[in-house]
């Protein structure tokens, strides 16, 4: 599968949502997509294009809006797929995957926490790697290493 | 009885590792688990954006502490196609070799704290002897046992010291002879058959689904391997079988990761065969040094940002000894990676520990877990 | 085999129950009676793997199955120091990764000048030896020394003279040496920068920096010529070790590291 | 043989020593030393005095030779510092455990806490001064031994699941359901696989269960009652495959999960000394207790303490067994170890009872190399 074949699979689906398709190396390509349109464009690759196994959501920032992009892999084309769309660093959400790939649950959790992307419709958005209660998202390039930092912990009982 | 939870960890002999298997019981079958993580997070992602390409490679080997040589060399495929550097032909076997006895070393510590899971004590030790030899292997040419860094952005750090292959063969040879051992004593152990047969199944769809990969995959039927499938390195000139199973349970995984042991000497046997004939350089030639050690100008802030170093994604997908793990490198023209980013096979395996835990026993958890083969420290990172 | 919840399916086989206790009870037996023999393990503090006979194939009576040769050759262990060759080049604390690599000051022969060893905190290493790579003398290197447990954290940092002491216990010390590469950078000079200071040539480990006469007609274009004749350092690229000492001593920035990519 | 017994010699030896001392002070103070329910006291305390000390050093080898035994099965040495080949580790083991300071949860039930483990290290204690070792180790006449050895035998569930209730936590009272269960479950086909043995023996008393067996061993015709005692003294000492009380993979350490220290030490002694009983007693019911076949040589058994060490070499034989299983096997399951109990041992055990009844109505036994005994 060409960048060319998944503009012409997903054009139809998609329309202005689709912002393009770029070619990179060793997958299909990379398809960016507006936020706006994020369970279709989901919906499109999984029912129509057999991109059935999501396998990483990361969140990437780039002070001034952050780039979600979700890696699928198709076991019929035996490829991988880019999907990536940006949000606003200050309106960090897009709609959440976990309904279309139930697979999606962790990994956007971690990007929660990590990037501070807010996952919208998530069954289960709560801190995975950090404690309950972290107030730091870890990978924002505002995050400094070898700076003192507050952290409050709640212990949770269970 | 009424419902309870009951937290399996952090401390507790059936998590290997830390973690928390928080499990809601009604006597002795399982109502419902939250694995809880995070206890060994150590932001190796972040670390990475603080260091340069080569230094990551220490942070590697701490990923996964039976899985150190894969993991590097997931990070130095992705680095690679980030920085643009292509590496030798027999740096590429090399890698090969380290992965597929990483497998075997990976495969026979899954083994030993698998049986120790199910009381087994002696096999347990079994495993670990064998595995042991796989490990004076990797003393013997990476230099460490452990934490290994031995491969470098374009390469190798050296090549294989005189008369390696030699005892390569005969560990080889040896494991062949215990993999026997090892069926006599689980498969052909009616007690074992009997704990382990129709437990954790998880089936095709439903683990492609919860993006499940790896053994646990395969032994539900989905004859997924990225070393066949997405041939990476020189798997594609290599001759061997994707292990499979259909029983998608406990003793599937048990059997699709005996096969995949014998896979793998067959597999090392062809690669120690090649490095015999071809000798050659082991990093490549033209690299620009500023990438690391030796003889580095690192350290130096700044530097490479004048130099208009071309910028680059990185991407790879390496078949680990736990399943598909894939890395994503962003070079954006500094000596450090802008973001690193990792997936790890454990975290999505463990992420549907409901489908495949909810409805057994309490005593069925560790043999499913083990099962799993669960790594926290490619989990959490 | 499962209650009543569980998903059933599932990896069925039946044979022969007695049998099937049989086989592992055998298989054990027959570990056991081998192993009264001999055990496969090494009776540590007594035996040491690093012995010369557990190094080449002992084999069977050594207790491992078959002997891995060679494994001690490469193995990373504490550090030997040479402080004879130490050049103070701070490639080694440049390297590390774990930041465990200080250079502090040790007497060397010349007086006026003291001379800059590494001393490493093993609390913080992560034996990854790219020290010992990154060592242009080849005076840094790792040994297979490998016992360093102390009551005393202080005790886990090692002074160059600790380390020089390990370098003089003989121990086999790890033999991989790595070739300089062909296209490395080279240090460069912006000359219109040059004020002839000669801190880089003071302060230059390897000597490879020698200050030459320059004609030095126009400094900054639109200023008056000057009148005296300006030194400038040239780099004798073979010796040079690319440690970028004189990068950073330099007042003015005007050397830079340059070269192919 | 001799009719030295362990009591007799306990008495005599308190007889003599308050004897001694008595003429020794003179006076009424020496009559009153003199004073015969005194010596009979003394006598006793002697005596348990020999019996605790014989159980423990026994306990403490059988550990050392598990450990020995364990440890080539898995291709190790085992315990090999302290003393030669290890033989003084456990003492060290045990020192150690002694040093420590015992530590209660806070929400523990106090008297349970420190009950439990006490009351099961004692009663497993007292098991073993019912037992007959020889003609001599013999605390005399008592014709329902073996009945009262299984009664003490059995109190252990009630005060494992005292120690797991008190506890107060989770992995402790699931591993104390499971023992009790257990326990309970496989006590069944033990007492009638035990039933069988008195029905062939015709008695009660252990050592007339031996004399029985003079010419011939109760393992050969009792083949599936011995199979039933061993897979239930199994369950019942909680050995692998059967310990799933203390399933350390998926309940820490069962229903021992609090306990440290000297009260661990209770609980680990006490699981010995069970095991050390299991051995014992499978010893006396199937294998000829401190008879040797009449087809060796009576050289033998000829020397003084002869039929102690025949009978101890039997035991830790039988131990070995346990040892070979245990390091051959894993785990079962709750539900798979209940389900074998009621239903594969129960009716077992029944077999083997009509079988013994039908081989004391035919009084005709197959033996190897030995004559039916008339006396069946």
């Amino acid at each position: 599968m060409q960048p060319a074949d998944l503009e012409q699979a997903l054009r139809p689906r998609l329309g202005e949502h689709l912002l393009g398709v770029e070619p990179f190396e060793g997958t299909a390509g990379k398809v960016r997509f507006d936020r706006s349109a994020a369970v279709a464009t989901f919906r499109a690759l999984h029912d129509e294009l057999g991109f059935t196994h999501l396998a990483m959501i990361g969140g990437i920032d780039w002070v001034a809006h952050r780039e979600v992009v979700y890696t699928l892999w198709s076991d019929a084309a035996k490829q991988y797929v880019f999907l990536s769309t940006t949000v606003p660093a200050d309106d960090a959400h897009v709609e959440s995957a976990s309904g279309v790939w139930p697979s999606a649950n962790w990994h956007e959790r971690e990007a929660w926490e990590m990037v501070d992307i807010t996952f919208d419709h998530h069954p289960d958005l709560r801190h995975l790697l950090m404690p309950d209660g972290y107030a730091f998202h870890p990978l924002l390039r505002s995050f400094k290493l070898h700076e003192p930092e507050e952290l409050e912990v709640k212990v949770r009982h269970v | 009885m009424s419902e309870m939870w009951i937290n399996m960890g952090p401390q507790h002999p059936m998590t290997h590792g830390l973690w928390n298997l928080r499990v809601r019981i009604e006597g002795e079958l399982i109502r419902d688990v939250d694995p809880e993580m995070g206890y060994l997070h150590r932001g190796i992602e972040k670390i990475s954006e603080d260091r340069h390409y080569n230094e990551v490679i220490t942070l590697m080997d701490r990923c996964c502490y039976v899985a150190g040589l894969a993991w590097e060399h997931l990070y130095i495929r992705a680095a690679e196609q980030a920085l643009h550097v292509d590496p030798p032909e027999r740096a590429e076997y090399l890698r090969v070799l380290c992965d597929e006895f990483q497998r075997l070393g990976s495969h026979l510590m899954w083994y030993a704290a698998f049986v120790q899971d199910l009381g087994l004590m002696s096999p347990f030790l079994y495993g670990m002897r064998d595995r042991d030899l796989v490990l004076d292997l990797f003393q013997s040419y990476t230099g460490a046992r452990m934490t290994y860094e031995y491969m470098r952005v374009g390469g190798v750090r050296n090549d294989l010291p005189p008369g390696f292959t030699a005892s390569a063969r005969k560990v080889l040879d040896w494991l062949s002879d215990r993999f026997r051992e090892y069926d006599q004593l689980c498969l052909g152990s009616t007690i074992f058959r009997k704990r382990c047969d129709g437990l954790g199944v998880l089936k095709g769809p439903d683990a492609v689904h919860h993006g499940v990969t790896g053994p646990m995959l395969r032994s539900a039927g989905v004859k997924r391997d990225l070393r066949k499938d997405r041939p990476y390195a020189v798997y594609g000139q290599l001759d061997f079988d994707v292990a499979f199973a259909d029983g998608a349970d406990v003793t599937a995984r048990y059997l699709v990761r005996m096969e995949e042991m014998r896979q793998s000497v067959r597999l090392l046997r062809q690669v120690l065969d090649w490095l015999d004939r071809h000798p050659g350089p082991v990093i490549a030639e033209h690299l620009p040094r500023w990438l690391g050690a030796p003889y580095a100008p690192i350290g130096l802030e700044g530097y490479l940002l004048k130099r208009n170093y071309p910028k680059g994604v990185g991407f790879s997908a390496v078949e680990e000894p736990h399943g598909e793990a894939l890395a994503y490198v962003v070079n954006e023209g500094g000596e450090h990676p802008y973001r690193v980013k990792f997936r790890s096979p454990v975290f999505a395996n463990l992420s549907a520990a409901r489908t495949y835990l909810v409805g057994y026993h309490v005593a069925d958890i560790p043999p499913i877990m083990g099962s799993v083969d669960v790594c926290v420290g490619e989990v959490d990172r | 085999m499962t209650e009543e919840g569980a998903p059933g399916a599932g990896t069925t086989t039946e044979e022969n129950p007695v049998l099937y206790v049989a086989r592992p009870m055998a298989t054990a037996a027959r570990q056991f009676v081998k192993s009264l023999v001999r055990p496969s393990t090494i009776v540590y503090p007594y035996e040491r793997l690093e012995d010369p006979r557990f190094r080449t194939e002992v084999a069977v009576a050594s207790g491992r199955p078959i002997g891995v040769g060679q494994v001690w050759d490469n193995y990373r262990g504490v550090h030997a120091l040479n402080i004879a060759t130490c050049i103070s080049c701070n490639l080694c604390a440049f390297s590390c990764p774990d930041l465990c690599i200080e250079m502090v000051t040790v007497p060397g022969p010349d007086p006026k000048k003291p001379k800059k060893c590494p001393q490493i905190d093993y609390g913080k290493c992560s034996y990854c030896g790219f020290c010992s790579d990154a060592c242009p003398e080849g005076c840094l290197t790792m040994t297979t020394r490998y016992e360093l447990s102390t009551p005393r954290r202080a005790e886990m940092v090692y002074s160059p003279q600790r380390l020089f002491d390990v370098f003089r216990s003989k121990l086999p010390m790890n033999p991989i040496r790595l070739e300089r590469p062909e296209n490395e950078d080279r240090i460069l000079l912006d000359p219109p920068l040059c004020i002839g200071c000669n801190a880089c040539a003071r302060d230059c480990p390897t000597q490879c920096i020698t200050m030459v006469d320059v004609p030095k007609t126009d400094p900054k274009p639109g200023q008056k010529p000057a009148k005296r004749i300006w030194k400038e350092p040239v780099v004798n690229d073979s010796d040079c070790v690319r440690c970028g000492t004189c990068i950073s001593v330099c007042p003015k920035e005007c050397l830079f590291w340059g070269g192919p990519p | 043989m001799s009719s030295a017994t362990l009591y007799s010699v306990s008495y005599d030896l308190s007889h003599t020593l308050l004897f001694a001392l008595g003429g020794l002070i003179g006076g009424p103070l020496g009559r009153l030393l003199e004073n015969g329910d005194l010596v009979t006291g003394i006598g006793v305390l002697v005596f348990a005095a020999l019996l605790l000390a014989a159980s423990m050093l026994n306990t403490i080898v059988l550990i050392w030779y598990e450990r020995k035994l364990l440890g080539r099965f898995m291709d190790r040495r085992g315990a090999m510092h302290v003393g030669y080949a290890g033989l003084l580790q456990n003492f060290a083991d045990g020192l150690k455990l002694f040093r420590k300071h015992t530590t209660r949860p806070r929400e523990a039930d106090e008297v349970g806490f420190y009950f439990g483990p006490t009351a099961y290290l004692v009663t497993s204690l007292m098991i073993f001064g019912i037992l007959p070792i020889s003609t001599g180790w013999n605390s005399g006449p008592m014709p329902l031994s073996l009945l009262l050895a299984l009664v003490i035998f059995s109190f252990a569930p009630l005060f494992i699941f005292v120690s797991a209730w008190s506890s107060n936590n989770k992995y402790s009272l699931m591993g104390g359901l499971r023992s009790a269960a257990q326990m309970i479950a496989y006590e069944v086909p033990l007492l009638l696989a035990v039933v069988a043995v008195v029905v062939v023996a015709g008695s009660f008393s252990l050592t007339t269960i031996v004399y029985e067996q003079q010419n011939y061993w109760f393992w050969g015709p009792l083949i599936v009652a011995l199979i039933v005692f061993v897979a239930a003294m199994l369950a019942e000492m909680e050995r692998i495959p059967f310990d799933l009380p203390e399933a350390e993979a998926e309940l820490v350490e069962g229903w021992n999960t609090e306990y440290g220290g000297m009260l661990f030490a209770f609980f680990m002694l006490a699981d010995y000394l069970r095991a050390l009983v299991g051995s014992i007693l499978i010893v006396l019911l199937f294998l000829g207790g401190w008879t040797l076949p009449t087809w060796l040589p009576g050289s033998l058994t000829a020397w003084p303490l002869a039929g102690i060490f025949w009978f101890m070499v039997k035991t830790y034989l039988v131990f070995g067994l346990f040892v070979w299983i245990r390091a051959s096997l894993p785990r079962v399951r709750t539900d798979q170890l209940l389900r074998v109990g009621w239903n594969r041992m129960i009716p077992l055990a029944l077999l083997s009872v009509f079988l013994a009844a039908a081989l004391v109505t035919v009084r005709c036994v197959p033996v190897f190399g030995c004559v039916p005994s008339p006396g069946a």
